[in-house]
């Protein structure tokens, strides 16, 4: 178990290091490529500055997200009940992937404006999708006799949902919630990029346009740490929640 | 001296600060009427991308680069090794609008409280912040960064002002029949500056002086053609990129002729004012936008004149 | 006693059981066997009211005489497997029928709670599905079926996921569970020797449509079913069911 | 079959419609959110200046997609040959997602150059992990019973996978395709943004800047229509190349 | 002849199986029986040469007195359900355990193809498993594994994943095909109803940890195993098999 934490800690420590000593022996200008022992400093002297905008992202990231789970779950409930309506919509809901979104963003905010709206939407627009399509999967995956037993048992459409479908959707429920949330603070990021006047987005944008490349390495950090914080919160949470004895073994 | 053979071009990337317009009529004139394979060059315009063109030149990714005097300024002063060579604005074309209709906005301290559509520079602050200040206001705003969508938000009402080019965005608006009111930065306590420069590294100016002259006075030839001619020029810039809109074309340039943008005087086209340069570098070093590579706030060096050359202007 | 007439399910315009009929008395166990896809489990499913989407049945149904429609709490159907739900307790497994039936929590739970001694799960209660062996999971899915009351009990081939020697010791099982508190069984199977050892009465059923091609007495007392005393009958099904044809 | 077609597009030609009338009947200013109808006849008008565009992105994509395909493959082959190394670099490739590429792409430009590199180097950052996932997850799906009968017969590691490994990993392959091949337009899109000669993401960039919303929903068009026909390509390629009497139905 | 001596199989420090010996003549079937877990499988994968990763072995294993060391081409091993590969042909499936030991693909199908004929499977060659039924599919597999030509053929629960009536006449069928090409078999089940039908000698194992319990000839020839004739044997091994406490 410790292993299988040293040692991808080890090859990240030496990808580090490589990194390190090429910018110090080929003498790359900071400016293009800082090296980490800069990103970190850079990190450090600024904490104070970054904080906010981290926080601004990370309630926007939140917001989003829970609303995706709850739109998603809503949908799905709706989706699964008119097969016909499933049919009709997912073809629509899986092209609207191949939208580019950093094309719509900017017109999101002139549509929307910059208020927190069009950047909880292109966070829900990013995450809905890999949720809802999870989510369906998983109420597809009840065994057909579990189906037959309560039916038998004289249940409705309604009941086979919940005491069936909806708990046997439950493994199929947090991947789903895994791969949206992997995306959510990344999805947040490039919302604020479009317009927005607080986050890791804007922040980045100034330390870009600022020549700073230190500090965009410094905030990339910080949301690739924010998002490896949310996807632990949501291991710990699947396992707390998790019934029956696999809740002593990692089911997530 | 003597133009290479046309079948030997060399090739010279120059990297935009924005996307095509009529700040670079003259590189689209130089280009298309020949002056750069006149002088054995065969010059690529990279389009504008998200990666400023100061990031660019100063990486190696292009030869030349056209920087916001801002952009070449910050990336001087953080340590990247450019020259400038040549400045396209003899005046400031920046200015700051706001909707004409917004009777709470009638002077720049009015702008206190307000909500500012930016573009996420260090510069804005202290430009902004001075011309409140300077106007007897309280240097407090709001800001929201939209880049682009600034313009349409600003018509729609939902900031209540933004910085444009008046020979592009200004002329824009002026198409689009939007009533729109601007305050000059020259006017409150802003050194008037040139805009719009060319540079390159250092390394490249040592390294191949011939080359740089070769290219900076095909430029210039460009760029003075385009002063004589502003409506053959514009039509040669429609031609070349892709304009939704001809006629803000052809107003920008006239625009620019009649500002008296290009020429100024008996300046040659492209001179750099060593007193301008200087006061507007001193305004942003004083005023804490000049920053090094780790961050800290650079102090005035007492003397930037080595930050430009333009001796391939002479004989 | 429950009775079906003509019953024929279709599918895709074939017919899978054809003009089918039957007779369960109210006591003992009757099984159904035959070979694989002869319409076994289709039967069931019609008599449970769950038979699949994209088929279609006609035959009537009489419970008594009386005419009724499933699903119908007279009748319990346990699926193949087990079908626990790995999610929730024994005790709340066993208790399903009951909630869906409408019972409140509390009152389905007493219910259940004095039978887990009977069906050998007596501690059990708490654990979930996963913590239990092959054989106390199908003692299990036995009790919540038994629990729901009903007057037969249908049963699609309740051990063919267990063992043969686990489905041994289960057979002697249900044998002295039935003894105990008799209730008229509906067994599908296709193992000869677990319907002479377990039936009073078995049906055979053949394919290509389904049909009931023999019904064949069990005279023989359920304590004395010797592998010897079962052998001429068994010998007797053998021939009748490798005379069908293969699929 | 058809109504499966039908239903979709009665439902995506309804939202044209409700945006249609809204456009009009709202008078929204086609700066902000031009309709329909604008937007395809923008798309008609200018189908000769995108065309070079869409090309240039096309080839991108096709480039960074085949190379993503070919490294996923071969790393994988190499991480199911190696547990260990599989311990050790999985979680760094998972943490590689959390990485916003919003920060990352302009400082690739800087780092390789205004060439393909960066931008097939992007393509490959967003699709090679779905594919390396799938790839390597197929290879565990294979049954226990097939690797015990071919090591039974003698079969040494390399025969087992390529025997047995290999071909079971076919359908997760298949999804691990359709997953990148749905992201390879828009992340060449994205690449391009930061910095390239020419491609749709060059012609958003100006479109936008030139106050051009109807050019820029143009453009989205075109790309979704390249997501779109490179999936009806994928689909059609598992259909062709199908073994087994599943090769009649739709297996993709 | 075939000998073990000494076997041990441990796991996480606990004997699966301990000290086990077992000898297999060059003739005849021998089945192995015995309940869920006592360790059959693992007794026939240590002899296959596949033991899984996580266990540890110990023991010799001799053929005609030489000491050999698994996987050996003198043993074929055929894994519970048919294990057939969807993506090959049935002709490709047979040829499998040819090609992977060298022969050139020309060749391995020379060889098999005029076995279909034999095991029924006439017309099949160039099929998909999936179009095929339970039973032929099972003797496509019994295809592969006789086509190796190995002195001992180790079946674990060869018909496990098929109906009772099609089990029936796969016995039948094995039965009368080992009769036309003789070959030396060892049979994992816990079937006592199979294992007494098909072997010539049958072990019985008992669990925790695993171990023979009992060697138990099967005089009955094959061809006079009616019900009635095995009967009386039956009735013992159950009562062996239901000794042994359950897990
Ligand atoms: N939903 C369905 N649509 C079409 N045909 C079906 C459907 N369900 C079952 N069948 C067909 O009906 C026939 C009978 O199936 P059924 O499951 O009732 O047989 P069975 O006797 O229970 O078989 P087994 O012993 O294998 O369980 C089979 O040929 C099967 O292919
Ligand atoms: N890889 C393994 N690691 C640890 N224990 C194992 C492993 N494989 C099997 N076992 C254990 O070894 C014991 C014997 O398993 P095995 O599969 O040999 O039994 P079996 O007699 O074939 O059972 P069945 O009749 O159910 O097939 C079981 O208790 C099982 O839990
Ligand atoms: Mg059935
Ligand atoms: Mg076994």
């Amino acid at each position: 178990m410790l292993m299988r934490v040293l040692t991808p800690l080890a090859v990240f420590a030496a990808l580090l290091a490589g990194w390190e000593a090429y910018c110090r022996l080929a003498g790359v200008s900071p400016l293009v490529l800082p090296p980490p022992s800069g990103v970190l400093r850079a990190l450090v002297q600024n904490r104070a500055e970054i904080a906010p905008h981290a926080q601004a992202t990370l309630s926007v990231a939140a917001l989003g997200f829970s609303l995706s789970v709850a739109f998603a779950f809503l949908t799905s409930v709706v989706l699964q009940a008119l097969p016909r309506a499933e049919r009709a919509l997912m073809p629509l809901f899986v092209a609207s992937q191949t939208v580019p979104l950093v094309a719509l963003a900017p017109l999101m905010i002139l549509w929307f404006g910059f208020g927190l709206l069009p950047k909880v939407l292109l966070v829900v627009l990013v995450t809905f999708l890999p949720m809802l399509i999870s989510l369906l999967s998983g109420y597809r995956q009840v065994p057909q006799a579990f189906v037959d037993l309560l039916q038998a048992m004289g249940a409705g459409r309604w009941t086979v949902f919940r005491r069936a479908r909806l708990p046997s959707a439950r493994p199929a429920f947090l991947a789903g919630l895994r791969i949206s949330a992997t995306y959510a603070i990344v999805a947040t990021i490039f919302a604020e990029y479009a317009g927005a006047r607080r986050g890791l987005g804007i922040y980045i944008l100034a330390a870009k346009n600022n020549f700073r490349a230190d500090l965009v390495l410094a905030a990339v950090v910080v949301s690739a740490g924010l998002t490896l914080a949310l996807l632990a919160l949501l291991h710990l949470a699947a396992r707390l929640t998790a019934r029956g004895p696999e809740g002593q073994a990692p089911d997530a | 001296e003597i133009p290479a053979p046309t079948d030997a071009q060399t090739p010279v990337t120059i990297a935009l600060d924005w996307t095509l317009n009529t700040n670079h009529i003259g590189l689209i004139v130089a280009r298309d009427r020949g002056f750069y394979a006149e002088a054995g060059l065969e010059v690529e315009i990279l389009p504008y991308s998200d990666t400023s063109s100061a990031a660019l030149l100063a990486s190696g990714a292009a030869d030349f680069g056209y920087l916001t005097s801002l952009g070449f300024l910050s990336a001087r002063a953080g340590g990247a090794d450019l020259v400038a060579l040549w400045a396209t604005m003899q005046h400031e074309t920046g200015r700051l609008v706001y909707n004409s209709d917004n009777a709470a906005i009638t002077r720049p301290a009015d702008l206190s409280g307000k909500t500012y559509a930016g573009f996420g520079s260090a510069w804005e602050t202290a430009l902004i912040g001075t011309m409140i200040a300077h106007d007897g206001g309280d240097p407090v705003w709001d800001t929201v960064t939209l880049g682009t969508g600034a313009y349409e938000a600003l018509a729609a009402g939902q900031v209540d002002f933004t910085l444009e080019v008046a020979t592009w965005e200004g002329v824009n608006g002026a198409l689009l029949g939007r009533h729109q009111s601007a305050f000059r930065y020259a006017d409150y306590g802003i050194p008037d500056q040139q805009n719009g420069y060319i540079a390159t590294r250092a390394t490249v100016l040592a390294a191949d002086p011939d080359l740089v002259t070769r290219f900076m006075r095909a430029t210039q030839a460009g760029y003075a053609w385009a002063a004589d001619h502003p409506d053959a020029a514009a039509e040669m810039m429609i031609a070349a990129g892709d304009f939704p809109n001809p006629a803000l074309v052809h107003g920008s340039m006239q625009a620019i002729v009649e500002g008296g943008y290009l020429r100024d005087g008996a300046a040659p086209v492209g001179a750099i004012d060593a007193d301008r340069f200087a006061a507007m570098a001193r305004f942003l070093f004083d005023s804490g936008v000049l920053k090094d590579a780790g961050g800290a706030v650079l102090a005035w060096p007492g003397d930037v004149s080595a930050w430009y050359d333009q001796s391939w202007m002479a004989k | 006693m429950l009775e079906v007439q003509g019953l024929t399910i279709r599918a895709d315009g074939r017919d899978l059981v054809r003009d089918l009929a039957l007779r369960l008395p109210a006591q003992g166990i009757t099984a159904l066997i035959g070979p694989s896809g002869c319409g076994k489990t289709s039967v069931l499913k019609w008599l449970a009211g769950i038979l699949p989407q994209g088929l279609g049945a006609t035959g009537t149904l009489r419970l008594d005489g009386a005419p009724i429609a499933p699903p119908h709490r007279a009748l319990s159907y346990q699926p193949q497997g087990d079908a626990l739900f790995p999610w929730l307790t024994i005790a709340q497994n066993a208790a399903l029928g009951l909630t869906v039936a409408g019972l409140p929590r509390r009152a389905a739970h007493a219910r259940v709670a004095p039978l887990f001694a009977a069906f050998g799960l007596a501690g059990c209660e708490a654990l979930y599905p996963a913590q239990l062996s092959g054989g106390m999971r199908q003692r299990a899915a036995f009790l919540r079926t038994m629990v729901q009351d009903s007057r037969l009990v249908l049963l699609d081939e309740p051990f063919s996921a267990l063992d043969a020697v686990t489905r041994l010791r289960m057979q002697d099982w249900l044998r002295s569970r039935l003894q105990a508190a008799p209730r008229a069984v509906l067994l599908v199977t296709h193992d000869l020797h677990e319907a002479t050892g377990l039936a009073d009465r078995i049906l055979v059923m053949a394919a290509g449509p389904g049909r009931i091609r023999a019904e064949i007495p069990v005279p023989i007392p359920q304590d004395q079913r010797s592998e010897a005393a079962l052998a001429p009958l068994r010998e007797t099904l053998k021939t009748l069911l490798l005379e069908d044809p293969p699929r």
